[in-house]
């Protein structure tokens, strides 16, 4: 009997209903963060929280009727919420344009012109660069500021400056100290592997970024690459080496820059366009490096951009600097 | 109502697609590690960005890149999909690297993910 | 004369030209830059909205060499160049009545880059104000997000952090529905710009085809939307995000944030899917009724808050509330009413969070409502602003939230069906309304006049420190409701007028 | 092709799922790199070469290195006995 009931328990359905009684949440076990030993004394809430157990009489929901309902409630209409939309969706799909076909909506005039004549009007050999970096630029110009807007954030969350004296930045900084005494850990099939592989990968970024408009890539999948080779280079060698070429002033004059470039470059040609002027610009010959007008600019800029601040967010998340 | 035959022969990515993004949405909603939340961001979006994809192929045509200079529309893929995907999947990075720096501040502060905890710590303490 | 086409592109990209720059320089430069950009911005809306004037129609801009199908556009009539003018001031007086605070709330060294949300917030507005184009749309929506949350957070105290959080989740759930609405809707019809979208809609409605995912995206993108501005169920992350954070932040997030994506909606609702077509899916009804039960939700909670700014935060979700009962009352009144609503919100909730900021300053930085006893005597200006914004809210005659009252009701009178509710839900919110914004003007004038001249010490300094910004601020603003509740007939002629160009 | 192709998709909702009902976070984030790289075949099937490169650097790249470094931060690494780090 009693092993019926703990296959009961162990079961999906049993595990739904603990979860829906709130005597035992499966998502708990999702949490195997440990909580650290020491705890600061300058946070009271965390204090209490290390030491959580809800068992006061108010806040328990196991006690508190009022809170057990509304917990309740909020559940089953989240998980309602959830189920009806899947449901709604899948329900909707099959009125969709099939798969594949030729002659769906979107197969119209707009991606006829941007394929038909892209290679007069853009110069870009690639249709889906030529249309990013051309045809719907704004859209591509307001990605590139999400990114730096993204950076800012992440900077003013993360960084910090010599001027502070708040105690917690202090403990935050020598945390990362910590983090950094391992650093190089001097591992040798990791340089070994590394020293190959970074020229590797920074030459197949470089090569994406200026054949954007040639073949499939661009700035942004380019720049990604790359700045996965700085952060292979750095976790190879750790920071002493990349300190040389690499810190906050250079990030700052790159991505300054390049989203100057960008910007003028852009409200050049979005001014012209607009005002029906001659572009000064000239587009090349189809399929030679120098070609495409601004796209080749463009796709430097971005590139640089993107690669410096993928740096900037892993060192920003190792230890509060570049 | 439902035609589970039209689902899974000429909408197969269409419904894949449609329940990644409901398994995202509900970890986005549900689940209570900040973490998960996260990674249920994105799901979602790469699920938006599976539909878009799909919507822009067309069966037995090219790559949108110019080969031998065809420049008939009917040879290729549609190129507008994959560059909404593009300027979409730069969006997702930037807002899952602004989740994830707050998280490392909420852990420093807190020692926990579970904004639940926290609220109930905050109500405990008006109340006292 | 045609060189003034110009400026709403000159606009978005000064905006975001000073963001980048501002990311390079100290932290006074940037306030600088940024106060000179949103006067420059303020400048140039006016001159577009004189220009619209003159030529009475929406002007078709390219952005690039491209037209309509294939290139990115933005579109701007009367109400587009009117709004970005008012939101740009808002914006410019929202900076100056808090940015003395924004000195001490914000870590050292990290002053500019404050700044440098301000101005992406401003460029993510106006281009969410002057676009035609759907993708457009969501890129500036996320930068929009992704700018207030750093407001959010920029104190970064834990409430600050936590409140980030919630907010940035809500959201992200709003952005995921409206991108997967969006790319339905270009899935159905292939077009992403605003207006052949709205053509192959009419298509659709005609054929039949395509109807049911039709029905879908109009649901999405209105859920969507609804949970980024705040709706009722949706409004669990306003009370911390708008309590916690740094004044200027709170008055631009609760005034300017959410009626963004507001517009957004309005926006799409006119010119891509069409308000008839809209009409019958019954959205709106979803809407409407969301819309009353916040009003009364919004405002219960807003009696049971302690925290003075966390009652002003309460009082948004129920004028969110007002804003969707209007659109959610399907006619072109109720639609001119929620405009309307919106204006007098903006221009009342930042006077509330501002002149609040000048009472907090003399009450030795308590902000529970009782702390708050006597301030107004010892801050005279803000009193007097945060008793114009309380009596605007409740709808005290001459002033803005009267009007806009009068509009909701007289445009429910249109609608048989929904005409009981909406005049009931108009009682009960105001009423109650009254009862917490008046408690708390009374509270701040309670005392005798004479305790200000016997005050201690740190009460005479923080008066003299209590900057000249500040007051300007406050009056400003109030000066502004004061138009707007005077001027009425003119602004909602011009409402009507920019609404009819929209479709 | 197709077959080859369902089979991937099916791969793909096996990974979400396991995403969800994972209780280690260290795995949970293999799986997610896991997850974005069948996603990036997928995208060469259907034609998308530059999704195709962009997930790749990106979603199972740069991604998941945060993720990697924020667990790091939070002292999430291990299960019972979290001294494997050092």
């Amino acid at each position: 009997m009693s092993r019926i009931r703990d296959n009961y328990k162990t079961s999906p359905a049993g595990r739904f209903e603990a979860w829906y009684k709130d005597g035992y949440d499966p998502m708990d076990d999702c949490m195997d963060i440990h909580k650290p030993a020491e705890v600061s004394e300058e946070n009271d809430v965390a204090d209490v929280i290390a030491g959580l157990d809800l068992g006061d009489t108010v806040y328990d929901r196991t006690t508190n009727k009022a809170l057990r309902i509304s917990g309740h409630i909020y559940k089953i209409l989240s998980v309602v919420l959830c189920v009806v939309m899947i449901g709604a969706l899948i329900w909707m799909v099959q009125y969709l344009p099939p798969f594949g076909q030729p002659d769906n909506p979107v197969n119209n005039e707009v991606s006829e012109r941007y394929i038909g004549s892209g290679i007069q009007e853009t110069g870009a050999v690639n249709f889906v660069t030529g249309m990013i970096l051309d045809y719907r630029a704004f859209d591509t110009f307001g990605e590139s500021c999400v990114l730096f807007i993204a950076t800012i954030c992440v900077q003013i969350l993360l960084r910090y400056d010599e001027a502070e004296k708040d105690p917690a930045n202090v403990r935050r900084r020598q945390k990362a100290a910590t983090d950094r005494i391992y650093e190089p850990k001097n591992d040798i099939i990791l340089q070994k592997v590394s020293v190959i592989l970074v020229p590797l990968l920074f030459i197949f970024g470089i090569y994406i970024i200026l054949n954007g408009h040639l073949s499939p890539g661009g700035g942004f999948s380019g720049g990604a690459v790359i700045g996965a080779g700085l952060i292979l280079y750095l976790c190879s060698f750790g920071y002493a080496k990349t300190e040389r070429f690499f810190t906050v002033r250079t990030f700052r004059i790159i991505s300054l820059a390049a989203l100057i470039t960008y910007c003028l470059a852009k409200s050049y040609s979005f001014y012209t366009g607009a005002n029906h002027l001659e572009s000064h610009i000239p587009l090349g010959t189809p399929g030679a490096i120098l070609s495409s007008g601004l796209i080749l600019v463009l796709n430097i800029c971005v590139g640089s951009v993107v690669a410096c601040t993928m740096y900037a967010f892993y060192t920003l998340f190792r230890k509060g600097d570049f | 109502m439902l035609d589970i035959e039209v689902l899974f022969t000429s909408h197969l990515e269409e419904t894949v697609a449609m329940i990644l993004f409901g398994i995202g949405f509900s970890l986005l909603l549900l689940n209570r590690n900040l973490i998960k939340k996260i990674m249920g961001l994105n799901i979602m979006d790469t699920a938006v960005y599976l539909f878009l994809t799909a919507k822009g192929y067309i069966y037995g045509r090219m790559v949108p890149i110019l080969t031998d200079g065809i420049t008939d529309p009917n040879a290729y893929t549609n190129p507008i999909p994959d560059g909404l995907v593009l300027t979409g999947i730069v969006v997702s990075v930037s807002v899952s690297a602004l989740l994830l720096s707050l998280t490392i501040r909420l852990y420093d502060r807190y020692h926990t993910l579970d904004l639940d905890k926290i609220i109930m710590e905050w109500r405990k303490e008006e109340d006292a | 004369m045609d060189f003034l086409r110009n400026l709403p592109f000159f606009s978005i990209m000064l905006a975001m030209f000073t963001g980048i720059i501002s990311s390079a320089v100290n932290g006074r430069t940037a306030r600088r830059l940024t106060l000179t950009m949103v006067t420059a911005v303020l400048v140039m809306s006016a001159l577009t909205l004189s220009y619209t004037e003159q030529i009475g129609e929406s002007v078709t801009y390219l952005m690039g060499h491209f037209p309509a199908p294939w290139g990115n556009e933005i579109r701007f009539g009367t109400l587009e160049a009117f709004l970005a003018l008012y939101f740009s001031i808002i914006m410019l007086l929202s900076v100056l009545g808090g940015w003395s605070h924004v000195i001490t709330d914000i870590e050292a060294g990290k002053e500019n880059l404050f700044y440098v949300l301000i101005d992406m917030m401003m460029s993510s507005l106006l281009a969410m104000i002057y676009t035609n184009d759907l993708f457009t749309g969501y890129v500036f929506v996320e930068i929009n997000t992704i700018a207030a949350c750093g407001m959010i957070m920029i104190r970064q105290n834990g409430h600050g952090i936590v409140a980030a959080i919630r907010y940035m989740v809500m959201s992200l759930i709003g952005s995921g529905l409206f991108l997967i609405g969006i790319s339905l809707l270009y899935d159905v019809t292939g077009h992403l710009l605003m207006v052949p979208a709205h053509n192959a809609i009419e298509q659709i409605v005609t054929d039949g085809i395509y109807y049911t995912p039709l029905l879908v995206i109009i649901v999405l993108i209105s859920v969507g939307m609804a949970i980024k501005s705040g709706l009722y169920p949706f409004h669990s992350w306003i009370p911390e995000t708008y309590g916690y954070a740094t004044p200027t932040a709170s008055a631009i997030l609760s005034s300017l944030v959410s009626k963004g994506y507001i517009i957004l909606l309005i926006k799409i609702f006119y010119r891509v899917i069409g308000f008839n077509i809209v009409i019958s899916s019954h959205v709106l009804n979803a809407l409407f009724a969301f819309g009353v039960i916040a009003m009364i939700m919004g405002s219960l909670h807003a009696i049971m808050q302690t925290d003075c700014r966390k009652m002003i935060a309460f009082s948004s979700v129920a004028q969110i509330g007002y804003i969707y009962m209007g659109i959610g009352l399907g006619t072109k009144a109720g639609m001119v009413a929620a405009v309307f609503h919106l204006l007098t919100h903006a221009a009342t909730k930042s006077l509330l969070f501002i002149s609040a900021v000048g009472l907090y300053e003399v009450s030795d930085g308590r902000t529970d409502y009782l702390g708050l006893r006597n301030a107004a005597y010892r801050n005279r200006v803000a009193g007097i602003a945060f008793s114009v914004g309380a009596l605007s809210m409740v709808g005290f005659p001459m002033l803005s939230g009267f009007i806009s009252k009068y509009l909701f009701a007289t445009a429910a009178l249109e609608k048989p069906h929904k005409m009981l509710i909406t005049l009931v839900a108009l009682i009960i919110s105001t009423v109650l309304n009254a009862i917490y914004f008046l408690r708390q003007v009374v509270t701040i004038y309670s005392g005798r006049p004479g305790e200000a001249a016997s005050t201690s010490h740190f009460i005479k300094e923080a008066i003299a420190e209590s900057t000249f910004s500040n007051r300007f601020a406050s009056i400003a603003l109030i000066l502004l409701n004061l138009f707007l509740g005077l001027f009425s007939e003119a602004v909602i002629d011009l409402i009507s007028r920019g609404l009819n160009l929209f479709a | 092709m197709k077959i080859f192709e369902t089979f991937l998709l099916i791969g793909l909702i096996i990974c979400a799922l396991s995403v969800t009902f994972t209780k280690r976070m260290l795995t949970a984030i293999v799986i997610y790199m896991s997850y974005s790289l069948i996603m990036c075949v997928i995208w060469v099937i259907l034609q998308s070469p530059d999704l195709a490169i962009t997930e790749a650097a990106v979603g199972a790249g740069v991604t998941s290195i945060l993720f990697f470094v924020t667990l790091k931060k939070i002292d999430g690494f291990g299960g019972d006995s979290d001294n494997e780090q050092d």
